[in-house]
């Protein structure tokens, strides 16, 4: 399929939206997605023809329910070319996923004296949770440094490798800088000291073809919402011998095998990690949002969206007082700056009265901005219905600003 | 008779209803056919996994044929694990292992054989599958 | 508002829909319950028109998001009557909620030598994680046994009280046997020895009046799901002394205050027990269906679907040879029941076939199934939307199957 | 002036505006009126949560009246902690603590009332208002 812009905006009935009078310029993209039609169609008709809970039914819509649930598990496998969908587990999304690897490693593989490499540009959601691993097992946290750029010093990564360090977690897609970080050689780098590695794939499944094998991550998480499906909703990808040797992380009904008053055993994986009614609908509509992403096709959206961003940096470049903040030579989606003597805040409001929808402060990266010695950034994200119009939008919207606060 | 006439027998018998429920009564007067399994076999070693109901299954092997035996707690579970025993019953390994089994579509419950429905037919019939399997790589 | 039976069913389209060319007859809404067109739409026109991610933007639809999510969180506070919307979090669902509190209490309050109180009716979903909390603390865990007829012996319960338990965890209304436990008394009672209550209200916020003041227990869980709102999503209710007090269960963005790559300070309650992007969409559909239920009226509810529990109790009890399991004074929304000689499960499949839904098996409740000799029960459990000629079709029905088994 | 004359005052001083960017560039020229808090001052303990920028405030009481003086690091923060203090200022605690604050909603400002916004105008509001009640507190 080629890339047909005007239809792909027709499919997202957001972007007909208006914002003060102006029309919406929506470049939010990297805290969530807006969503095509047939990803909310698929939600309503389901709750309109189908909807019964999954899994322990004799009846009809039950059936129905748990085919269509366990197809969208096979649909998501298939699309992170994972070798089996026992390896998908559904989540409520990536901070989900990650505290489950967190959780599972924390209560039995961590110890006193043990290392977790994460990098300089981590979410808090691939942070935090590994702090308090560390608090709780007495673990050591290791942060592989950035340069100037925003990329990641490889030397630095690689003096950190050694058999004390038990897990290594990193974002494949700066959230903040748009950093595309070179995780397959990372990964196998990690691996000639036998370390697993899960990789925080927010940031990327939407923008770059992903691929758990080639990739060979042990782990993978990532949230629905930031590729054009619902909220509370997101995948862990784990590889099956990992996945059978963790012990569970939330417990109710479905993920026990066996249960008395004093014990119960576990059933197989997924469902062992999938305790209560899951998000089922959840789960079925992200499965359409990936066929949607699948049938656009990564390699068209990765083309597209990187001539867009290619565009924008130009664009920015070219206003005076404005510093791009983050130049990897390899980038997908965030462009974050700064302009002199303006706080970020004060551009995206300005921004937001001209209809433009930014984020602006420390996008949830707080340890990153103050290692820049910045307060934050203004940040545009770009997804696969923003337009080169939009883009120009944006810099006469900073122009604009610019003279108001001079 | 050869595996495809008796499916073609199945089809057949169940080719006279019309009614869902009748195939269902069908089933259920099927139940009483199914080859007993020998009490000593109803132990967990033997249950197949996946299913609502409790259902036993044992194979063996004499003179190069599978014999089937097998029992459930649930009568309808019973029905089904008779059809499935009166196609698969006393052939060889490698005959199971390449079965085309159309049957349980053309009588209109292939439903049934998802494997996330609750009643196992298709833990069945992996299980089936499984000891042909096993039986088979013995006799090499 | 009067209870208008046509208009409620008028509400719900899946109600339309046919089954092997019967008409739907839905009686399992003890595993969910369906949707009104009310909640539907509201999700599509969320998605259609307002959808930004919350707390987090300078932006227009940033801002409307939050302040709908956060309105939603108010409401369910008001329909709960909590004393401030604070004391409300926004899980996944129940069995995310009692696992937050039950990971709270394993780390910080729980040790060897202490005790949990829970009952024989139990959900896994209240059961497992109380299990998992004594293994890996060392305390034990206390069963209130039941009588014959399926009611908690208060006596027992009493015997069980003692300084040693620290948290007392029970189902509001038992999902198998209907069972409704008077949770006011026991909590009362819990009290003297300062304990606190845990109340797994999963099954009774759709089906009776809950006011978490006038209960006064500690903390309260739900499912979105059961209530006519979609999956994903649902409620914890904490009091604030105790949410300000008990560690966080996840963490990632959203529910902290300050991180720096060594150590992280977290945010106020609610925030602190809501890491990562929550569904706030599911939040919000959650408010609109609280609301459909609270314009209805819970008295109505209670009324219309007590009779219609009675009038099925009464047609089932003429069926020769079948035995209803669960005969509590007081008693909602569930009828379970087996049929001599005929397995639970080969009476769903032929239900099933006349259109009829109902739920077979242990119902997530194993322990409690053993401990009633059976290997299971037939349950047919109502909502709103059931009327007495669906009970009439079930009578009808059984019979039918009496005989095809006879 | 009375506090409701200074509101009405600036309501009339926003009516000219009917483009929201006019009123935004009118609070950024206001930004430079704020009285300005003591260097002393801007430290954490006089710094408001709840704002995406930073804010410090600060209060006392000299002769039955409040002096309020403030600071932001973005401008837009600035011009509107400028207006709070234009209409709060040199008022007794009572008066603030009884306010009936309607410039707000009238020049189109009311959502940024909301607590969640990130701006932080409801939680510069309490801070003024705690100050009053504080204040008030003490003097009796
Ligand atoms: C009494 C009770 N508790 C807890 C649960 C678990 O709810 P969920 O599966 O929505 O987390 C259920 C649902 O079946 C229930 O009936
Ligand atoms: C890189 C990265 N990791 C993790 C997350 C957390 O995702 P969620 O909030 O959907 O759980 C985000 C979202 O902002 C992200 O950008």
């Amino acid at each position: 399929m080629s890339f047909d812009i005007d239809k792909i905006r027709a499919d997202f009935p957001i972007l007909q939206q208006t914002v003060y009078g102006k029309p919406l310029v929506y470049l939010d993209n990297g805290a969530t997605t807006q969503k095509p039609n047939i990803v909310i169609d698929r939600i309503s008709d389901f709750y309109r023809t189908t909807n019964a809970n999954v899994h322990r039914g004799v009846h009809f819509l039950s059936d129905k329910s748990t085919q269509e649930y366990e197809s969208s598990r096979d649909f998501v496998a298939q699309f992170l070319n994972a070798s089996s969908s026992k390896e998908i587990i559904f989540t409520k999304g990536a901070t989900d996923s990650i505290n489950l690897i967190a959780d599972a490693f924390t209560q039995s593989i961590l110890k006193k004296g043990d290392q977790i490499i994460v990098s300089a540009l981590e979410h808090h959601a691939n942070l935090v949770p590994w702090q308090i691993a560390c608090q709780k097992t007495g673990a050591e946290l290791k942060i592989i440094p950035i340069n100037e750029k925003g990329e990641l010093i490889q030397s630095e990564f690689e003096n950190l490798l050694s058999d004390k360090v038990k897990i290594f977690s990193i974002a494949h897609v700066s959230n903040s800088l748009g950093t595309i970080n070179p995780v397959k050689e990372m990964i196998a780098k990690a691996h000639q000291f036998n370390i697993p590695v899960l990789l925080d794939a927010s940031q990327s499944v939407q923008h770059i073809e992903v691929d758990v094998q080639d990739l060979d991550c042990e782990f993978l998480a990532f949230s629905g919402h930031k590729i054009y499906a619902p909220t509370g909703i997101g995948a862990l990808y784990g590889k099956t011998e990992w996945l059978e040797k963790l012990p569970p992380y939330q417990s109710g009904g479905d993920m026990i095998d066996q249960v008395s008053y004093i014990s119960s055993t576990y059933a197989e994986i997924p469902l062992k990690f999938e305790a209560g009614t899951n998000n089922y609908v959840g789960a079925i509509a992200l499965a359409e949002a990936l066929k949607y992403v699948q049938n656009i096709g990564l390699k068209n959206i990765a083309n597209y969206e990187s001539e867009l961003l290619n565009y924008a940096t130009q664009k920015l470049n070219e206003i005076e007082a404005l510093k791009i903040i983050g130049t990897a030579d390899k980038k997908a989606s965030a462009l974050s700056f700064i302009i002199d003597k303006i706080h970020n805040y004060d551009l995206g409001m300005i921004l937001d009265k001209m209809g433009i929808a930014v984020r602006t402060g420390h996008h949830c990266t707080q340890p990153l901005m103050n290692k820049l010695g910045i307060n934050g950034t203004v940040r545009a994200s770009f997804a696969i219905y923003n337009t080169k119009e939009e883009v120009d939008k944006l810099t006469n919207a900073l122009l604009k600003a610019q003279q108001m606060f001079s | 008779m050869t595996i495809n006439e008796i499916q073609d027998q199945i089809v057949e018998d169940f080719s006279v209803f019309d009614e869902w429920l009748d195939k269902y009564q069908y089933l259920i007067d099927l139940a009483t056919d199914t080859p007993q399994i020998d009490n000593q076999f109803k132990t967990n070693q033997y249950l197949i996994n996946g299913c609502q109901s409790r259902v036993w299954l044992h194979a063996e092997l004499k003179e190069g044929l599978i014999y089937f035996t097998g029992d459930s707690d649930a009568i309808i579970t019973n029905g089904i694990i008779s059809l499935l025993i009166k196609v698969l019953n006393k052939r060889t390994p490698k005959e199971i292992i390449e079965i085309n089994l159309y049957f349980i579509d053309k009588i209109g419950l292939s439903q049934n054989l998802s494997p996330t429905r609750a009643n196992g037919l298709a833990a069945m019939l992996k299980q089936m599958k499984l000891y042909a399997v096993a039986f088979d790589a013995k006799s090499k």
